[in-house]
């Protein structure tokens, strides 16, 4: 199959070898390399059952022990990739944001605060000072602040979104992955989640799974371009959907199929 | 940023908690485990024992009918017969109720009218054996002797009992099988111009028939061990059962009724334990059909 | 129109049914409350029981029913919980599974009598614990541990599995995404899950008659040392519970009020599983609204 | 959550290690007393009010049946056991390692449905009734009414002595069965046609006893014996069970326990009476 991945020459956040990924009988990614560079947003788009979000979960080994995950992920020089490493600092390090809207079933602080205190942080001046920088860094803070000890599932769905990115922000993750965050979210939702993302890029390195390519094209740096399990097409968002250099990534984006 | 290195290599917290977390639970399992496995391993020996020890043949424990240990007398037919007869009657009686029930309770009135029969079915689980046995007496009986004639005990009555006892089992897990149908089946339905009806009879029962069968199945686990409501209201004749209105005896009302007499270790108290046994094999039996249940349900 | 016809028909039916099944119920416990409230008094739940005159009381009857449930609950609920996130969280899916599963259904389907006996022979006899709370409480665990670890698996399992990614992905263990989040988020389904258990407890009386035995021996309330054998906290002594003095009363019974006590005791088990059913219920939601939203 | 858990499972540990420990200290002191659930009551009457006077004594009784009363003693898991039949008319007891001491005796009538209208039958009679030779009432003067014969649980005491004074060689007609006084006096109470049989204190106004050969089932004809059908209630101990199993038992069968508790119960005293009996039914003066 013909590919086409550019050099990007900067700083990288993470990046993978060969990775491959395997459920039982079914291989879902084929021999993926890529490059993610720092502070910067990378797009993985291609159709549904592309291998797109298989690939994007075992960045930060969220596949359980049934997926076979095979080849290299380098993050800070460490293949991060192997049984020895620690998957809980792993996670801890890049953080993750799904789909639909996940916010525990606690108040709006204990969502924020739950995962700090079972890593230790029990200073409330601490714990005050996270919820407040990372919902600001949310965007949420000014909607919330008055009512912390409200149910998170009592806040709209684009709300509970944002609580989601400044739950994993309070962690201060180096890298977010976020798995489509505004495929479950109006329209209205949508542009305060993106506005989010274009804000955090200047702390957060984030790689965002998503099949909406306007989003793409609005948000991200990068695009990369999956298809049937590989990487088809990596290079800077503006040439992959102005020039791209692969045939099938110019249908895709023309509509012509997925 | 070599520290996080570090950390990414080392194990922290959280790895020793899960294997912490993983021990404890483990453990537990292994625990019920153990309890099963001791259970069903000291029944066995026990229930054996009349065979291995004092000599009966396993032929004439199920096939003959004379019940009298102590004269060397080991035929359990009457028991198995009687133990099969209540608990299909109780099922059968039982099943239409439940689905009702459960019908009523998920399609027709899923919100006020489910959650009263919901406290309704959680009371009539709390309600003791002794008292349903008690009530049997008391009421079922009587009105079994002037309906059908007889003394009133037997099979019939017992099955009465049952039917109530075990109409919370089928009908709660009816309900779970229910529920479990997509609800798209019933839009799909709805939509092509079906009744209510043509869509819970064509449709959502046709679906939930395995989830239904499974219900069915407990219950009669349920009632095949159930022992003192069904020891007052059956007679407790170790004969076999004429017909519905005849004293009998079930293998369970036996074995209460026996076990406080015999001495260990001696026949009579074996042939008991040999009782237990038959109860412990058909309580696997219906597990299995369970699980044969399911597994034919999923490959339709 | 045939087609409505039918679907009238089936409808009146299942209408019928169900209003047999209600009224069955009500003139169940209709009838044991009629003919056992009027037998209630202070004095019958507050005095130990006769052996041969009449007026006697439940006080200890009442009192050991409610102990051996507490006690029941202490054993196998730690156990049934730690099963239950086994199967729910841990458990491969394979054939060992699949075996544990049979094993725990089996368990719950054992006959009360045959556990009964066990218990007896091992615990009473074999541990000579004699007969005494603790045996019966570790024989009720028997028909108790099924029924809750079920219960909190599939509550356990009913949580979304978003929310195990979310803890997960915050790099929390998963033991601590499973008791810090997942089993909040449980809790109303435990509980209620609790409650029902905790009827069949309460009214287990074939398997308690060879292990808790069917004795109450003088308590004395004051006593709160639970090594003395007459202290009311004593887990070795033996103790007969409200369903085995009815059955009791009914077998061997010489006081001449026998249905005055059978009654009254009939019914104060009526309302004490009434009351528990309710109060859980309403704790339930209280504990889920606690659990997730303040503090 | 986790903290609850472990609280719990310490707490049950320390449960069992408490109770393990309650039991070696307070063994001396502790009497258990399992069988008979037809002794069961006076046992228990007679133990609370002994532990009255002897604080420092605590004894436990239980029910479970003959069978178990005298498995128990035999194999030393209790310190008595009680049985309403000899040790040695139980197969399996070996009754020379036993001791007997009967505490009370027990008269035992044939009991019917008061609408039958029978209350007298010969001892033959009885009989051809509880062998299923007489199935009709008319035959021995009552209505016309079949009837039904009650038993006793097979091993029961009570239905061994019944069996052993009215059937002698021969087998009861295959019956119902019921397993205690309260529920065969109940259902004889509600059958028509039914007759069974209960010990003396379990006769009420709805059920009727009945006499044998004329001769009326009361304490005085126990005594001499007229009254054939009875049986003592034995608390059985290994040989040389202790001081304090003696006392109890020299209590129990004392003037004042027999006198007041054993007949408030409906037993009849050892003291009053004129015969004794053997395993074998073997009464001599």
């Amino acid at each position: 199959m013909d590919t086409f991945i550019a050099p990007t020459n900067l700083e990288l956040a993470i990046e993978t070898k060969n990775l491959e990924v395997i459920y039982g009988d079914n291989q879902a990614v084929f021999d993926s390399s890529l490059e993610f560079p720092r502070h910067k947003i990378t797009a993985i788009i291609g159709a549904s059952g592309s291998g797109k979000s298989t690939y994007l979960r075992s960045l930060n080994r969220m596949h359980d022990k049934s997926v076979t995950v095979n080849g290299q992920i380098i993050y800070r020089s460490v293949d991060i990739n192997q049984p020895k490493i620690n998957e809980y600092e792993v996670r801890k390090q890049i953080g993750m944001v799904f789909q639909r809207p996940n916010p525990f079933a606690k108040s709006i602080r204990n969502n924020i605060t739950f995962a700090l205190k079972k890593n230790g942080i029990t200073d409330s001046r601490v714990l005050e000072e996270r919820i407040e920088t990372s919902l600001k860094e949310a965007a949420l803070w000014d909607e919330v602040k008055d009512d912390l000890d409200k149910s998170a599932l009592e806040l709209s769905g684009g709300q509970q979104q944002r609580l989601c990115i400044a739950r994993s922000l309070s962690l201060r993750p180096d890298i977010l992955l976020m798995d489509e965050p505004a495929s479950a979210l109006d329209p209205i939702s949508t542009e305060k989640v993106e506005a989010t993302m274009r804000k955090l890029r200047k702390d957060y390195t984030i790689i965002i799974v998503t099949h909406n390519m306007q989003q793409a094209s609005r948000v991200s740096d990068y695009t990369a371009f999956f298809h049937q399990g590989r990487v088809i097409e990596f290079n800077r968002t503006q040439d992959v959907f102005q020039t791209p250099h692969v045939k099938m990534t110019e249908d895709y984006i023309s509509g012509n199929f997925g | 940023m070599d520290e996080i290195k570090d950390r990414l290599l080392k194990p922290s917290k959280a790895t020793h908690e899960d294997q912490r977390g993983k021990f404890i639970s483990y453990l537990s399992i292994g625990l019920i485990a153990v309890l099963v496995i001791s259970i069903l391993v000291f029944i066995t020996i026990h229930g054996l024992a009349m065979f291995t020890q004092n000599g009966m043949k396993i032929s004439d424990f199920l096939f003959k009918t004379d019940w009298n240990p102590g004269k060397k007398l080991i035929g359990a037919l009457p028991m198995i017969v009687t133990s099969f007869g209540v608990t299909l009657l109780s099922a059968l009686i039982a099943t239409p109720f439940a689905i009702a029930v459960a019908l009523f309770m998920t399609e027709f009135a899923p919100k006020r009218g489910a959650k009263f029969l919901q406290v309704i079915i959680e009371l009539l689980v709390g309600i003791p054996s002794v008292i349903y046995g008690l009530i049997g007496l008391a009421i079922v009986v009587p009105a079994v002797r002037t309906i059908y004639g007889g003394t009133g005990f037997g099979i019939l009555a017992g099955a009465i009992v049952l039917f109530v006892m075990v109409l919370p089992t089928i009908t709660s897990l009816t309900v779970d099988s229910l529920k479990a149908v997509p609800r798209h089946y019933r839009q799909a339905s709805l939509a092509l111009g079906a009744t209510r009806w043509q869509t819970i009879y064509k449709v959502i029962l046709r679906a939930a028939t395995p989830g239904i069968l499974t219900a069915v199945v407990f219950g009669m686990a349920r009632a095949f061990g159930e022992a003192l409501a069904v020891q007052m209201v059956i007679g407790n004749a170790a004969m076999l059962p004429q017909n519905l209105t005849s004293p009998s005896a079930t293998l369970t009302s036996q074995l209460t009724m026996g076990i406080g007499n015999t001495i260990m270790g001696t026949l009579p108290n074996n042939a008991l334990w040999s009782l237990a046994l038959l109860l412990l094999i058909m309580s696997l039996v219906f597990n299995l059909v369970v699980k044969l249940i399911a597994r034919k349900g999923r490959i339709k | 129109m045939n087609a409505k016809r039918s679907d009238h028909l089936a409808t009146g039916l299942i209408y019928t049914f169900v209003a047999i099944v209600v009224l069955i119920l009500f003139g169940l416990i209709g009838y044991i409350l009629v003919s056992g409230v009027p037998h209630l008094s202070w004095h019958f739940l507050t005095t130990p029981s006769k052996a041969f005159a009449a007026g006697g009381g439940i006080r200890d009857q009442l009192f050991n029913s409610l102990y051996l449930l507490i006690l029941t609950l202490i054993i196998s609920f730690p156990i049934a919980l730690g099963a239950g996130i086994y199967l729910a969280e841990y458990a491969p899916d394979n054939w060992v599974t699949s075996v544990m599963r049979t094993a725990i259904e089996v368990l719950s389907s054992l006959p009360s009598v045959v556990v009964g006996l066990f218990g007896y022979l091992l615990f009473v006899i074999q541990f000579q614990m004699g007969f005494s709370i603790l045996a019966g409480a570790i024989a009720l665990t028997f028909f108790n541990l099924p029924l809750l670890t079920r219960n909190i698996e599939t509550s356990l399992s009913a949580v979304p599995n978003l929310q195990r990614e979310a803890g997960i992905a915050l790099g929390l263990s998963s033991w601590k995404t499973t008791t810090g989040i997942i089993l909040p988020a449980a809790v109303p389904g435990i509980l209620t899950g609790v409650i029902l258990s905790a009827g069949r407890v309460f009214g287990e009386a074939a398997a308690l008659i060879y292990t808790a035995g069917q004795s109450a021996p003088v308590l004395n309330y004051g006593n709160w040392n639970a090594f003395d054998p007459n202290s009311f906290l004593n887990p070795l002594r033996p103790a007969e519970t409200l369903a085995v003095h009815i059955w009791k009363v009914n077998a061997e019974g010489i006081v001449p009020d026998i249905d005055a006590v059978s009654n009254g005791t009939a019914a104060v088990l009526i309302i004490v599983i009434l009351i528990f059913n309710i109060s859980a219920r309403m704790l339930g939601n209280r504990l889920y609204n606690k659990l997730t939203s303040s503090k | 959550m986790k903290r609850s858990i472990t609280i719990a499972l310490s707490l049950l540990t320390l449960l069992i290690i408490v109770t393990g420990c309650g039991n070696k200290q307070s063994q001396s002191k502790k009497m258990t007393i399992v069988g008979s659930t037809a002794l069961q009551p006076l046992v228990e009457q007679v133990a609370s009010e002994y532990s009255e006077k002897n604080q420092d004594i605590s004894i436990t009784v239980q029910g479970g049946g003959s069978g178990t009363g005298l498995s128990q003693v035999q194999t030393g898991a209790v310190l008595i056991g009680n049985s309403d039949v000899f040790a040695s008319q139980a197969d399996g007891i070996d009754a020379d390692k036993l001791v007997d001491h009967e505490v009370a005796v027990v008269g035992i009538v044939p009991v019917v449905n008061p609408k039958i209208g029978v209350k007298n039958l010969t001892m033959q009679q009885l009989q051809d009734i509880f062998t299923g030779k007489i199935t009709n009432w008319k035959s021995v003067g009552g209505k016309n009414e079949e009837i039904i014969v009650i038993n006793r649980a097979q091993g029961s005491g009570t239905r061994i002595t019944f069996e052993q004074s009215v059937l002698g060689k021969k087998t009861a007609v295959k019956s119902q069965e019921q397993d205690s006084n309260g529920t065969v006096q109940q259902i004889v109470g509600s059958t028509p046609g039914a007759i069974s049989y209960v010990s003396f204190s379990y006769v009420n106004n709805k059920i009727q006893p009945l006499s044998i050969d004329g001769v009326k089932p009361n304490v005085t004809n126990v005594t001499t014996n007229a009254w054939k059908i009875w049986s003592y209630e034995h608390m059985y101990t290994r040989k040389n069970p202790g001081t304090e199993v003696d006392k109890f038992l020299k209590y129990i069968q004392s003037h004042e326990v027999q006198s007041k508790l054993v007949k408030q119960l409906g037993y009849i005293s050892i003291h009053d009476m004129k015969v004794s009996k053997d395993a074998n039914n073997h009464v001599s003066k």
